[in-house]
């Protein structure tokens, strides 16, 4: 399979997630999306790695993935603390600040 | 050329003296007048014995000249505070400090019982001082300080009791008809800088003979501009009417002998120009023969003695301006003129002023009548006043109108002709507007009703009358007697540089049509109003005597003209300035605002419209790029 | 240290001194202020009195450096120009110091504020005259604002907070382009000569003509702002109506001198191509401004209003007389620079204490002042004479220097500008009729005359005017040889007169 | 055999000194109780920055590309940086110690007994400081990180921390979380753009180094190089807050604890530049005729947009919030100068900016009523009048963000535009003046409200502030004046400091 294929996967997983950030409401889903987001970079960092035969890509890879888990802590006690608050975790509730 | 250290004081004297009784406020009071009148005194003695030593000298030598002090030097420019005594000047100064004092002791009764006297004195010697520096100045620009200050002068004088607007109102129309005048005069100086390099009468002189006739015909223009406003000629002549509402003592010194005759000092003065300015000269021919008509026409329709008076100063200094514009020769008669029209005219106005003192201030002379009987020596010495003005030989006035007439018709052609006729009419109107101004006061019934009889005025105010009606007798004769003024004027104005033309009429035949006019205007009035009249002016009347009584229309001309649309514009910059110039600044002002507010709302609140927003901008980018590179 | 800078630092140390005082005494601090602001007065005369006349370079020159990186220099000196116009700022402050007493209670923070912001003001003025740095310069030029911005808004009435904005930001405007044209500079010194500030080494910088024009007008709006020129005028009557007549007088006396000084020392001086090519545009503005002023002046009905528009109508002339490029026009705009300073003065303290005592700014509201209180309305008078530049009073001399070096040049707009004198007749005699004569209106019968501090701040003032019209000698000795010298450097030459001398 | 890595640990110092005593930190928190915890953690924090100020100081002429094998680059401009985020942390954190403005128990819910039982026996939890100097060591090492691995991951490590500060305020508990909930998931969301443009980068040149970035110019594929950097300025520009990824800023900003906010805006600010500024002065030199154009279209967007929005807005902090909008687009202009002189301006104008900046959200603090912080404009009428000396440092600071001459703003402020100019950016010059005419609008606005009007209620007043505070304040406000008045010393050390080595 051609190499520019692992890309266009890549691209496409990107699209999906950042789309999926703008579409949906539950938090929990649009942060998944997020998540999916990086995992699309994962993938593209990981086919570089093939293109220029070194490991720096993949080493990016573990080190994203490990990240990733960071942010998934940080960012579910948000939603939870919020979810707490307002027995919601529909990203649309919460737009008291604005303008 | 001889210097002098007595000008200065000339100018000092009354400079100072006016200080003193402004900053010292009410303790002047009670001797002000003294101070005022000494001063003014002083300064006549300071120009005779000026006068005498100047007489004593040859014809080269005569004039005097004093520096006091560096005024303004930039550049090339550089304009000394110098003082000049000549010919010319001298007999101004003798004029203005001669007249002026025996307007002086006639106001310290006049004026007795306004309790501003003070102020009033102050007033007069400051005229004084400006008018001295008038026509000492030794430049156009020491001349403009004394010109503006002059019509400061009047301006305060005129509205000397200004707590009545009609009054306050004719100050501030004098002032800026004198401003429209100031603004020739203004523009003169510039061009003769420009031109010449200089700004004073002896550098111009010099090199007057080698400019472009633009220029110089430019210059002349100015200066006759400048002189219509001061002297009243036609067109910025509207304000020397309401200018009576001046204490009369006033109107005999500046709108009478001395101020308004400015213009004629002016051109005269400036005979170097006109003389190489042939259009100038023409326009001054003009502006001169329309004044002279205007005026006398003006002057048979006044009801009002003061303004008949004034009409006919207006008529008489068209007389005068008309003379400069005839050259070389015409100067020296314009001031013959000018002189002896000082002392008959001042001493008429002096005369009003002893009727109206008699007539408990009334000025309408329909409401006179038969005062001749009651104030002998008033109605004796207006009478005098009066044959001198309508140019009854031997009196004053005969001598200098006359040489006027003549030398207007050898002017020479159509325009001699013309002029020359113009002339003629002035004197027949002016006999009949005159005459009829006589009767009306002097003689006929009583008609000021229920008034208490009118009594002879004291003496003080009746010496100075006296003394000038002795000018109005004697002063023609002595300045025509052997061509004494024009020979003394001779190195000023320079007659003998002009070929004598032919003479249109031999001049016995000039004088005896002046006569035959002046019995026309005299017997047509006479007859008109012998009999008795009535206090009410009449109703029903020509056209020509209602425009005459609106002043021939000339401030419902200037209102219709300049004032209305100058307000009109006014409103329409109050509202361009609101409306676009600061309407666009506060635009701009309310543009951001309004965009802020707009911009404001993509702050939905929702972070996915927040989301999108960065996606969007992401994807211009690449586009951008893409489009860029691409 | 220069005797300069120690005079730009008087009124900064009266300012931490004052601001020792208890608020409370009020008396205190305004004899102390108007006594440090008088000796200042008086230790800047030396100023003159040491000032070499026959040289046309910087006197008491002193440069430090201040910021380094960018080669900034404290770096001040004065010439003829900057000279009188320090004088005229000195002389100012104390009589209006002396002047404003009642103002100074009237205000939102009692006259201690007034008093600092006042003495700030003047370091600022004097600093701003003395710079010979382009970058103090426009420090100075911006940072005036902001105490005039309080003193407007704290001590001003009817809409000042509006008024104190509009000042503001329409100055900020102004200078924030000029500050893009210094960078400018800078940036082309940079490349030329190496990075300076020094004005007299941005003088030869050689700038390509497009560059330059455009570097010029980010100077030239920011002055016509400050002067203010047609059409950027529309901020002054409102800043004018709505501060106290003290700020006035600084506002428009000494302050809005900055600009007509600023297009000489930096329009000129520094881009004399550019002022070559937009002379004519400017000269239309100034003529504009002229007659423009005169007939909005007449067209008002707030005697403060009234001033200010005057003032416009005089900035048109300074305007016309610096770009004139003669040396008459140049020496008679400076030379009016002061005057106006003077008669404007006069004319906004007496029109301040006239409206204190009626309690209104409306012409409408006076009437027959003279027989109230004639010392008053003398002085009005004379003001308002000299306003419309009488021969004999100070402001004749300088317009009439500003209208025939204009008139050798440029002689249509000259005649033009002569109308104004017209106008001015009316603007000036309209209110006077209006307010000293007629009958006395009700209400105004009781009003009280000067009061013997009244009388001793405008006496002065009056002084001036009188002595200035008839011997200004000592002042053109001063601004002479600097005024020749601009026109010189900037490449003019005076026309020959067409025959004679 | 596995050779381990060297690590010249001195040079990491400064950055190991914060983390580790994040890391005891953390410890005490968990070990320690309630009463001395306060104090302990603050000295720590104290302790642990001046060490590592100190640390730095000892390193100022150092310059390596080998300390940490070449993930990070010491060099003159990463040390200034490092060195003003700890300056401003110092600053900050006493702001922060001001534990009245923080939740007692961040998992309480809002309003319930558990939240009043914990105030009110004062069992306040202290969990700021460690995440605090976790925050500012990522901060730091964010200006130092000369891969892109390492910068991704000092990108988390100071993001992660502030997005969970943003949600510990004690009142308005709801508007506070919602912040930190929006916070976190735009960033993390501009993570993934920056990481997605990482890979490209990668992808593009076979390195992950911006010095092998910057070498590979021209020999890859552009379009990868084109995605890499527009994806990866999308990531910088985000925390930077330019127009159009700036929509979380107005909203964080008001929502988090005021002390927080004022930490977010300097410190934030400075490291984000500081890496903006390696990254395209560094990795993207060779490449700036694709990216020049597009940085300074969005720095003229920001400018304007900031000024303009700001205008409009009725709160203090939302206010400042657009104020540093509109300072992030004149920042960009230093990265578009792309010269000493734009570096130098910058480094100046992000220390400056940073203290007028705390000192600003300092006085925030101080303006209370009864309920807490009174931040909505209409009710600072008449303050000058109140407090005339909180309400003049207030206005001088206002000034300069206006840029008033005599203010450090102002020094800034040319300092950035002329560095512009002479690379020829005249444009943004010229839109800069415009859009700080604009700003000065509401700077000014805000004067006139404070000093000009009078006071509608009197329910608003300024507290006295603790020392802490007060320290903080003052001495923000003091080099804030100082470097108006006296600036050379600063901007000549930012001069001799501005040199990336590459």
């Amino acid at each position: 399979m051609a190499i520019a294929n692992y890309l266009y996967l890549s691209a496409i997983l990107f699209t999906i997630g950042a789309v999926g950030v703008v579409v949906r409401r539950n938090a929990i889903v649009v942060f998944m999306c997020i998540e999916l987001m990086l995992n699309a970079a994962n993938l593209a960092f990981v086919t570089f790695a093939r293109v220029n035969s070194n490991l720096d890509g993949q080493v990016v890879a573990f080190f994203t993935m490990v990240v990733a888990a960071c942010e998934v802590v940080v960012g579910l006690a948000i939603i939870v603390t919020i979810y707490r608050s307002r027995r919601s975790v529909s990203v649309d509730d919460a737009s008291l600040l604005k303008q | 050329m001889t210097t002098s250290s007595n000008l200065l004081w000339l100018i000092a004297l009354p400079l100072f003296s006016s200080a003193i009784l402004i900053l010292s406020g009410k303790r002047a009071n009670s001797w002000g007048h003294v101070l005022a009148t000494i001063v003014s005194a002083s300064s006549f003695t300071i120009g005779v014995v000026e006068f005498f030593a100047m007489h004593g000298r040859s014809d080269a030598n005569r004039a005097v000249t004093q520096k006091i002090f560096t005024w303004i030097s930039v550049g090339s420019l550089n304009v000394d505070a110098s003082l000049m005594l000549d010919q010319l000047s001298i007999c101004f100064v003798l004029l203005i400090t001669g007249v002026g004092t025996l307007i002086h002791v006639y106001s310290i009764s006049y004026m007795s019982h306004d309790h501003d006297r003070r102020r009033f004195f102050a007033y007069l010697n400051f005229f004084i001082a400006s008018m001295l520096l008038l026509v000492l100045g030794d430049s156009y620009l020491n001349l403009y300080v004394g010109w503006e200050g002059v019509g400061l002068a009047s301006y305060l004088l005129i509205g000397f009791w200004n707590q009545k607007p009609a009054y306050a109102t004719a100050a501030k129309k004098a002032f800026i008809a004198n401003r429209i005048g100031d603004v020739g005069l203004s523009i003169a100086i510039m061009i003769a800088f420009a031109t010449f390099g200089d700004v004073s009468f002896a550098g111009i002189k010099e090199h007057a003979d080698e400019a472009s006739s633009t220029q110089l015909t430019a210059i002349g223009l100015m200066l006759l501009l400048a002189a219509c406003g001061k002297s009243a000629q036609f067109p910025l002549q509207s304000w020397l009417g309401d200018a009576m509402a001046g204490p009369t003592p006033v109107s005999a010194l500046i709108h009478a002998a001395t101020m308004v005759t400015a213009g004629v000092y002016l051109i005269t003065r400036s005979n170097f120009i006109f003389d190489e300015a042939p259009i100038a000269q023409l326009m001054v021919l003009v502006v001169g023969g329309i004044t002279l008509l205007f005026g006398a026409v003006i002057g048979m329709a006044k009801d009002d003695i003061k303004k008949a008076l004034a009409a006919s100063t207006m008529s008489q200094i068209g007389y005068m301006i008309l003379a400069t514009g005839l050259g070389p020769i015409g100067y020296a008669f314009a001031i013959m003129h000018l002189l002896t029209h000082g002392f008959f005219k001042a001493s008429m106005f002096l005369g009003a002023g002893s009727v109206m003192h008699g007539m408990k201030d009334e000025v309408n002379m329909r409401k006179f009548g038969g005062i001749g009987k009651f104030m002998p020596f008033t109605a004796l010495t207006f009478g005098l006043g009066y044959l001198a003005i309508i140019g009854v030989p031997p009196f004053s006035g005969f001598y200098s109108k006359d040489k006027i007439i003549e030398t207007a018709f050898n002017a020479g052609g159509i325009k001699g002709i013309a002029l020359g006729m113009a002339t003629l009419l002035g004197a027949v109107i002016t006999a009949f507007y005159m005459t009829r101004v006589v009767i009306l006061t002097f003689f006929g019934n009583e008609r000021w009703g229920h008034k208490d009889e009118p009594a002879e005025s004291p003496a003080l105010m009746l010496i100075p009358i006296g003394l000038l009606s002795i000018g109005s007798i004697a002063a023609g004769f002595i300045f025509s007697k052997g061509d004494g003024l024009v020979n003394w004027l001779q190195p000023v104005v320079n007659p003998l540089k002009e070929h004598h033309a032919e003479e249109f009429l031999p001049p016995i035949i000039v004088s005896l049509m002046t006569l035959v006019a002046v019995m026309i205007g005299l017997t047509v009035a006479i007859l008109k109003y012998r009999g008795d009249q009535v206090a009410q002016a009449p109703e029903k009347v020509s056209v020509l005597v209602s425009a005459a009584r609106r002043d021939l229309f000339q401030d419902e001309f200037n209102e219709a003209v300049f004032m209305r649309p100058g307000q009109s514009l006014i409103k329409i910059l109050l509202n361009l300035d609101y409306i676009l110039i600061d309407g666009l600044v506060r635009s701009v002002a309310a543009t951001s605002l309004s965009a802020g507010v707009r911009l404001r709302t993509l702050q939905t609140g929702y972070v996915r419209s927040y989301a999108l927003m960065m996606v969007i901008g992401a994807l211009a980018l690449v586009t951008t790029i893409w489009v860029v590179t691409a | 240290m220069s005797l300069l800078t120690v005079i730009g630092l008087l009124p900064l140390i009266s300012a931490l001194l004052i601001a020792a005082i208890p608020s409370k005494s009020t008396g205190l601090i305004k004899r102390a202020t108007f006594i440090a602001t008088s000796l200042i007065a008086i230790i800047s005369i030396s100023l003159a009195t040491g000032f070499d006349k026959t040289s046309t370079g910087m006197q008491y020159v002193q440069s430090n450096p201040w910021i380094s990186s960018f080669n900034i220099n404290y770096a001040v000196g004065i010439d003829g120009i900057s000279l009188v116009l320090i004088l005229l700022s000195t002389i100012l402050v104390p009589i209006v110091v002396l002047a404003t007493w009642p103002e100074a209670d009237g205000g939102r923070w009692g006259a201690k504020v007034f008093y600092i912001l006042i003495l700030i003001l003047e370091t600022m003025m004097i600093g701003v005259f003395a710079a010979t740095d382009l970058f103090l310069f426009y420090v100075f030029f911006e940072a005036m604002l902001i105490p005039v911005y309080f003193l407007i808004g704290g001590f001003g009435s009817g809409n000042k907070s509006a008024a104190a904005m509009k000042f503001l930001l329409y100055s900020l405007f102004g200078g924030l382009l000029m500050l893009a044209s210094i960078i400018g500079v800078y940036v082309i010194a940079g490349n030329q000569i190496g990075a300076t500030f020094d004005l007299a080494k941005l003088a030869t910088l050689q700038i390509d003509n497009k560059t330059e024009n455009l570097l010029f007008l980010g100077f030239f709006i920011a002055f016509a702002i400050k002067a203010p020129l047609w059409p950027f005028h529309t901020w002054l009557p409102d800043a004018a109506k709505a501060a106290s007549p003290g700020t006035s007088v600084l506002l428009l006396g000494v302050l809005d001198k900055v600009g007509t000084y600023g297009m000489i020392r930096f329009c000129i001086e520094l881009f004399p191509d550019a002022s070559k090519t937009f002379t004519p545009l400017i000269i239309t503005l100034a003529v504009i401004s002229i007659i423009y002023g005169a007939f909005m002046a007449i067209g008002q009905r707030d005697i403060k209003g009234l001033i200010a528009f005057t003032s416009i109508s005089h900035f048109g002339f300074i305007t016309m007389g610096i770009f004139a490029m003669t040396t008459q026009g140049m020496s008679g705009a400076n030379l009016y620079m002061v005057n106006h300073g003077f008669s404007t003065a006069a004319l906004f303290l007496i029109a301040g204490w006239m409206m204190m005592r009626r309690g209104s700014s409306v012409i409408a509201d006076f009437g027959g002042l003279q027989r109230v209180t004639p010392i008053m309305a003398w002085t009005f008078f004379i003001a308002g004479m000299s306003s419309l530049a009488l021969p004999g009073l100070s402001s004749f001399v300088s317009e009439f220097l500003v209208l025939v070096g204009t008139y050798t040049r440029y002689p249509v707009a000259a005649v033009i500008g002569t109308l104004g004198i017209v106008l001015a007749a009316l603007y000036i005699l309209i209110p006077i009729q209006k307010t000293l004569h007629g009958p006395i209106i009700d209400g105004n019968e009781k009003l009280t005359d000067l009061s013997l501090r009244e009388k001793i701040a405008i006496a002065p003032v009056i002084l001036v005017i009188v002595v200035m019209g008839f011997y200004p000698k000592p002042v053109l000795d001063l601004i002479n040889p600097t005024a020749e010298k601009v026109v010189t450097k900037a490449g003019f030459t005076d026309p020959a007169a067409k025959v004679g001398k | 055999m596995l050779i381990a890595p060297s690590l010249t640990y001195s040079l990491l110092a400064p950055i190991l000194i914060v983390l580790a005593g994040a890391l005891i930190g953390v410890l005490v928190e968990a070990f320690l109780g309630k009463t001395h915890r306060p104090a302990i953690q603050l000295t720590i924090s104290i302790g642990s920055l001046l060490l590592a100020l100190q640390q730095l100081w000892q390193i100022r002429d150092s310059s390596s590309l080998t300390a940490a094998v070449n993930s990070v680059t010491i060099d003159k401009a990463g040390i200034f940086l490092q060195a003003t985020i700890v300056l401003l942390s110092l600053a900050a954190v006493l702001l922060i110690a001001d534990q009245e403005n923080f939740v007692a128990q961040a998992s309480a819910i809002p309003g319930s007994i558990e939240e009043r039982s914990a105030l009110e026996q004062k069992n306040q939890q202290t969990e700021i400081f460690p995440l605090f100097l976790f925050a500012v060591a990522g901060m730091m090492l964010f200006t130092i990180a000369s891969d892109l691995i390492t910068l991704f991951v000092a990108l988390e490590v100071f993001s992660l921390p502030l997005y969970l500060l943003a949600g510990l305020s004690r009142r308005r508990r709801l508007l506070s979380q919602e912040a930190a909930l929006k916070y976190f998931l735009l960033g993390a969301y501009s993570s993934a753009f920056f990481l997605f443009g990482s890979a490209f980068l990668y992808g593009y040149s076979g390195t992950i180094s911006l010095s092998g970035i910057s070498a590979a110019a021209g020999n890859g594929n552009d379009i990868f190089l084109l995605i890499g950097i527009i994806f990866v300025s999308v990531g910088l520009l985000f925390k930077i807050s330019a127009v159009p990824f700036h929509s979380w800023t107005p909203d964080v900003y008001q929502g988090a604890p005021t002390p927080i906010t004022g930490f977010m805006a300097a410190c934030t600010k400075v490291a984000a530049f500081g890496a903006i500024l390696r990254i395209f002065y560094v990795g993207f030199a060779q490449s700036q005729t694709q990216w020049r154009p597009i940085i300074t279209v969005i720095a003229i967007i920001t400018m304007l947009f900031g000024s303009l929005v700001a205008i409009a807005q009725r709160d203090v902090k939302r206010m400042l919030a657009y104020s540093s909008i509109a300072h992030a687009g004149f920042l960009l202009s230093g990265v578009v100068a792309l010269n000493k002189d734009g570096l130098a301006a910058s480094l100046f104008y992000l220390f400056a900016y940073g203290f007028a900046t705390l000192a600003a959200f300092g006085i925030i603090t101080l303006i209370r009523d009864s309920t807490g912080e009174v931040t909505d404009l209409n009710r600072w009428v008449g303050l000058g009048r109140k407090s005339p000396l909180v309400s003049a440092a207030f206005a001088f600071l206002l000034l300069s963000f206006a840029g008033i001459p005599l203010t450090a703003g102002f020094v800034g402020k040319f300092a950035i535009f002329s560095a512009a100019y002479k690379s020829g950016n005249i444009s943004l010059v010229v839109v800069g003046v415009l859009a700080s005419a604009i700003a000065a609008f509401f700077y000014i606005r805000v004067i006139i409200m404070i000093f000009f009007t009078d006071p509608v209620n009197n329910s608003v007043s300024v507290i006295i502030p603790s020392i802490k505070s007060k320290v903080s304040i003052v001495a923000s406000m003091i080099i804030s004046i100082a470097l108006g008045i006296a600036p050379s010393l600063v901007l000549t050390t930012a001069s001799n400091f501005a040199n990336f080595v590459k």
